[in-house]
């Protein structure tokens, strides 16, 4: 047996991974935009629970994130995984339905990559809120301004400011977390790279172009964020 | 459920606690040490070192710590020139390996935690320092850091429980931490979700104590966004020169 | 120099019996206050007496313990809190008066993230829903009348001191708001401009917009505005026509407070 | 309540290489693979083989996403408390492979099989005889598989045993000097020296094989369906005695490896 | 009641043709100035002027495009920083002068995370390496001066405006410097207050201390100091004594900003 070139392996003919490796990408790119969205939205709720809410929204948000970060996130999989599948299972059959009724691994997934990083999402909110010259918030409620309005105006603006390396953070966390998702059978990135690696018993190889494609997928998302954070600083003296 | 395999389980895991809490102590400690220094190279203005430090975070940060590991740990062992090198006592162990990668690999994220909180800080009250002539280093620890520190504690907080359940990708390395035996009584039993209930509430014990922990730091390093409690009376005060509300 | 208000004009912002304490420290004991519209109010006291606060407590920056606050016969319906003081019931209706109380921070509050124009733009165009055209016109005319047209696309981080306190100025007069309250809005600015921003006073006064300002300036005090209020120890000490009480006050304190 | 089975959704991991892989375009083939489709065959059902994680499957089976896994898994008595196993289709023996430098490639009885179900007398004396060449060496081996077993029950306290995710993991020791030499099953390490890369490594010593090693590679199957069960069962007596076994397994692990 | 000094009295500030631009703006067009031990000099200018920009540019705060500092006889070394105007050659030079120029900032500038005792107790403490207990007693003493004894333990967040005003002249006092440059401190002040924060700067002019001093308070600038310079567009547009300027001076433009 010969060894074949890196190139070979990622070619994109019937004997290169090039195309499996792809379809990965594209699903960890997937699954982790719709886990963070759903975690950047359960994050603000968290964050303003924590800072504005009563006494029982801050004991919800206060368990939901030390529980949700404290467990491990395969844990959280398997539990929406199997958990959102017997109740499925047990809805369809109240309908009629014959059996084992699948709950979709991409949504299983997604849904629990959120809901951990909701919590990540809550805590860096949250920080960043304390930075937020309290003056600035003041002026907006001395003039009128309502909850939403003030919200989206001023404080959301000032808050991502100091937010953003934060969320650049939990970005990489949910790419990476996405890969976990192939428990449920979801081909996502790492584990093509896992099936190529096995298949072709080459795992330097595959882990080296694996990770390669990562970077890539981050260079995308760090050009991003670098706006993002351009934007959002904009009026800031700095030392 | 079967409470008698539950109970077995959390006996077979809990003598796994103390490499999982090493591991993660050892990796947090270094880590933190190395993003300071990285965030502090990434604000420098220096072009080499902010470059250096942006293609660091860049890597690392980038890719999965599963990849890092394994070709830490296995990749480096593949060159007969690692091998015979004098680093090779420290990277043959398992558990160097680990505090390696771990270590690295958490300084790429707190590294940006800590320039966020960095960056946070009010001008005025760094030029406040300055005009007093503190030296800059001074400035950084009497001022920058401690107000850094407040802003980026609730972020940190998530890094370091990140890293406590981060310390299970070692078990990939033939350490026996808490997942690794786990994972050990899953592939024995196939009884994954009733294992990793229990390896879940053994984490979430470890995580609890150390938000409570950090929640306490939080507390304590933040008096001055409470109200002031009453202030005593004892000191002497000069000769009242205005009316203030009493 | 004072404004002419006919005593029978209607009432604009009524104060009933405000307490407010910050843990051990009582700051205000019961003050009650009555402005007429047309009215320019000056409140005096020295530093730390709670006038700030005062202000404060009328648009529920900060949570009076007990008192009642009316804006153009509108009561703020408050309802107790526990140990902690009161709470507003309604939080609409806080946020509908407040659109109708412009305030000047003594430290100004500009949003940092916005440049000047966009300070003063905000919040006529998205609280009061006016077109931004409009709204722009309008906020370039004020910065012009208060001097800092052309720092329009600055941000604040940018400006000298009592450039901000013009642009704080602008933003609150863009509101058209019914009663202004001012925290000493003059503090930073040189003689000239301090003339120049009271003329602008003035002309609100005639336009009959009821104004509190909290100020160290005893000329404003006793020219322009038509009412005195001292506050002392958390309480009204002296309340009266600016020449009765400058020439004429029962306070001794009051007296010794000008002497300087 | 009998089923009629008319569809089987079979899982397998595909990426064990011979046993099951995946092929860059998405296929799967292998040793497994080529069996089951002679299996579903003789049954007379439709089949659907999908990809699992090794790790999720037997949760998976028993929560009901497929009907059976034929992924190289061995009937174990500790899997067999959570589901049923089929006969045996390939039982290949535990072997052991070090490098070709090492002083281990020499031990003796190269490439014997002694089987610990008909006469353990004779294998536990062959283990003894190679004891003293193993004494103080580190071993790897995959976490719980039948060679950590094996390992565990006559090894013990003779060798330091190092246990591994998978067992391309414990090659790369071997070949970084980590380990001195690794015990997995035969039809593995026989291809795994094969690979570029592995060059340096080669088996050495007995094999063994039955007994508590498990019955070799098996179908898992939920345990309560007992009709599905005996259908595989059928099936497999059929390709052992019409040779497809001996013919399957020569062709993707060069000896046969027909459960005897 | 000019503050005597003799003329022949040491330099003790020596501001040489400073030059400082904001982008295409101009703030600065080549300022000198010197001022000998003892010296009170107000700088007046309208808002914008640059007369904070100034005070900023002599402790560094602010890299001037070109120009020369020296502080008690010793010249800032600067060098070219290619199109970015200069940049201190030395800083621990730089550091040295600075703790000999204390600065009250516009905006206070103190330090939230420390009560206003260790605000004022820091530099003392930590850059001139003070003892702790002397360093609390001088602190306690500047406090009670300035009127916020009972303060003391408060942080800056929970102050009055004029409160922390006065936690920021005690912060810069307490460093004893050479020369003090105050950005417009008594901004926030009640007049009583104004007279008690006037008499401490007396006594220090008194004990030979050097002051810069920016104010908005002609009756300062008249009555407490012996000289007075007025900028205007980027240049030194008067200066003299007190007496001369307000009585008769050369500028149209100062005698039109001191008129109202
Ligand atoms: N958040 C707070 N917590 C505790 N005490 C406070 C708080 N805010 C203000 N105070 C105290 O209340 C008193 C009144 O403060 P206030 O700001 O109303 O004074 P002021 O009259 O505006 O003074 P100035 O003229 O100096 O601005 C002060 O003694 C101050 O220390
Ligand atoms: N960082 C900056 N970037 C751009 N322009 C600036 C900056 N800082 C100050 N300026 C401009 O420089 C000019 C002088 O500012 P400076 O703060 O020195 O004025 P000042 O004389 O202190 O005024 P005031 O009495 O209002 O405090 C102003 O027009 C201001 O807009
Ligand atoms: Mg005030
Ligand atoms: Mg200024």
């Amino acid at each position: 047996m010969n060894q074949p070139s890196i190139l070979e392996l990622v070619s994109f003919g019937s004997d290169g991974w090039g195309k499996a490796l792809l379809a990965g990408a594209w699903m960890t790119i997937l699954i982790t935009l719709a886990g963070y969205s759903i975690g950047a939205l359960i994050g603000s709720f968290g964050a303003g629970a924590k800072v504005a809410g009563g006494r029982g929204a801050r004991f919800v948000a206060d368990a939901y994130t030390t529980v949700l970060r404290g467990i491990p996130d395969l844990l959280v999989i398997f539990l929406f995984y199997f958990g959102g599948s017997a109740v499925v299972t047990t809805v369809g059959r109240l309908f009629g339905a014959e059996g084992f009724v699948g709950f979709p691994g991409f949504l299983a997934g997604s849904l629990a990559v959120g809901v951990t990083s909701g919590a990540q999402f809550t805590e860096v909110f949250r920080g960043a809120f304390r930075a937020v010259h309290p003056g600035e918030i003041e002026a907006a409620i001395a003039c009128g301004m309502g909850r939403s309005l003030r919200f989206r105006r001023i404080i959301v603006p000032l808050t991502l400011r100091h937010a953003l390396p934060g969320l650049g953070n939990i970005w990489q966390v949910v790419l990476k977390e996405s890969a976990l998702v192939s428990i449920t059978g979801v081909a996502e990135l790492l584990r093509q790279t896992q099936i190529a690696a096995g298949s072709t018993g080459l795992p330097f190889d595959f882990y080296l172009i694996g990770g390669g494609i990562y970077l890539v997928i981050s260079t995308g998302s760090g050009i991003l964020l670098r706006r993002a954070e351009k934007h959002f600083t904009r009026g800031v003296r700095r030392v | 459920m079967d409470f008698v395999f539950l109970c077995e389980t959390f006996v077979s895991l809990i003598s796994a606690i103390p490499l999982t809490l090493k591991l993660a102590a050892t990796s947090i400690a270094l880590g933190a040490i190395l993003a300071l220094a990285i965030a502090l190279c990434r604000l420098s203005g220096i072009f080499v070192l902010e470059w250096l430090a942006r293609s660091y975070v860049f890597v690392f940060r980038g890719t999965p710590l599963l990849v890092q590991i394994f070709l830490i740990y296995y990749g480096l062992g593949q060159f007969p020139a690692v091998r015979h090198s004098i680093l090779w006592p420290l990277l043959r162990d398992p558990y160097w390996c680990a505090v390696l990668a771990l270590t690295i690999n958490t300084a790429a994220y707190a590294s940006e935690i800590i320039r966020g909180g960095l960056l946070s800080v009010p001008f005025g009250q760094v030029e406040a320092a300055r005009a007093c002539g503190m030296p800059r280093l001074m400035q950084f620890r009497r001022i920058v850091l401690p107000l850094a520190i407040r802003q980026a504690l609730p972020g940190y907080s998530n890094e370091m429980i990140a890293m406590v359940k981060a310390t299970s990708l070692a078990s990939i390395i033939t350490l026996m931490d808490v997942t690794g035996v786990a994972g050990k009584i899953i592939s024995e039993t196939y009884r994954a979700i009733e294992v990793f209930i229990v390896a879940g509430a053994i984490y979430l014990t470890i995580n609890f104590a150390l938000t409570r922990l950090i929640h306490l730091v939080e507390h304590w390093l933040s008096p001055h966004l409470r109200q002031p409690i009453a202030y005593s009376p004892a000191a002497k005060i000069a000769p009242a020169l205005e009316g203030d509300a009493q | 120099m004072t404004v002419a208000t006919t005593p029978l004009s209607p009432i604009a912002l009524r104060v009933k019996n405000l307490h407010k304490s910050f843990g051990p420290l009582e700051v205000l004991k019961g003050i009650s206050l009555d402005a007429h519209e047309g009215d320019v109010v000056s409140i005096l006291g020295s530093s730390g007496s709670g006038k700030s606060t005062f202000l404060r407590c009328i648009n529920l920056l900060e949570a009076p313990d007990s008192g009642e606050v009316t804006v153009a016969g509108e009561t703020i319906r408050m309802h107790a809190n526990g140990h902690k003081g009161s709470r507003p019931t309604d939080r609409k209706q806080v946020d509908r008066i407040r659109s109708q109380l412009g305030m000047v921070f003594q430290s100004f509050n500009l949003w940092s993230h916005k440049t000047v124009l966009e300070n003063v733009i905000e919040a006529p165009l998205h609280v009061l829903g006016r077109a931004r055209s409009e709204c722009v016109e309008e906020a370039e005319a004020l910065l012009a009348k208060v001097g800092i047209a052309e720092k329009r696309n600055f941000y604040p981080a940018h400006l000298s001191g009592g450039q901000q306190q013009r642009a704080a100025i602008a933003r609150a007069l863009a509101m058209r708001p019914k009663v202004m309250l001012f925290d000493e809005p003059t503090s930073a600015l040189d003689p000239e401009l301090v003339g120049e921003v009271l003329r602008v006073m003035r002309s609100l006064a005639e336009e009959g917009r009821t104004m509190l300002v909290v100020t160290h300036e005893l000329g404003f005090a006793r020219e322009v505005s038509n009412r005195v209020v001292f506050l002392h120890q958390g309480r009204v000490e002296e309340d009266g026509k600016p020449h009765d009480v400058f020439s004429n006050s029962q306070s001794e304190r009051f007296r010794q407070f000008i002497s300087k | 309540e009998d089923k009629k089975w008319t569809t089987v959704t079979i899982a397998t991991e595909g990426a064990f290489k011979p046993y099951n892989f995946t092929k860059p375009d998405g296929t799967l083939d292998g040793y497994e693979i080529e069996l089951s489709k002679y299996l579903c065959n003789q049954m007379k059902v439709e089949c659907k083989v999908v990809v699992q994680n090794f790790d999720g499957m037997i949760p998976a089976l028993n929560a009901g996403k497929f009907d059976a896994i034929i992924s190289g898994m061995s009937a174990t008595a500790k899997r067999e408390q959570v589901i049923a196993f089929s006969d045996s289709y390939g039982s290949t023996g535990q072997a052991f492979a070090t490098s070709k430098s090492s002083d281990l490639a020499s031990l003796p009885e190269k490439g014997e099989v002694f089987s610990l179900a008909g006469d353990e007398a004779g294998a536990v004396a062959e283990i003894d005889k190679i004891k003293p060449n193993l004494q103080g060496k580190l071993i790897g081996v995959q976490t719980a598989s039948t060679a950590a077993a094996f390992v565990d029950k006559y090894l013990k306290g003779v060798v330091e045993v190092r246990e591994y995710k998978t067992t391309e993991e414990h090659d790369l020791d071997l070949k970084a000097g980590r380990v001195d030499l690794v015990m997995a099953s035969m039809a593995y390490l026989t291809t795994a020296s094969q690979k570029p890369g592995n060059e340096d490594m080669t088996t050495a010593g007995p094999r063994f094989q039955g007994g508590f090693l498990g019955r070799g590679s098996s179908v898992g199957l939920r345990k309560d369906d007992t009709q599905l069960k005996a259908m595989f069962n059928e099936a497999i007596a059929a390709a052992k005695a019409d040779g497809t076994i001996k013919t399957l397994s020569e062709k993707w692990f060069g000896f046969d490896v027909t459960p005897k």
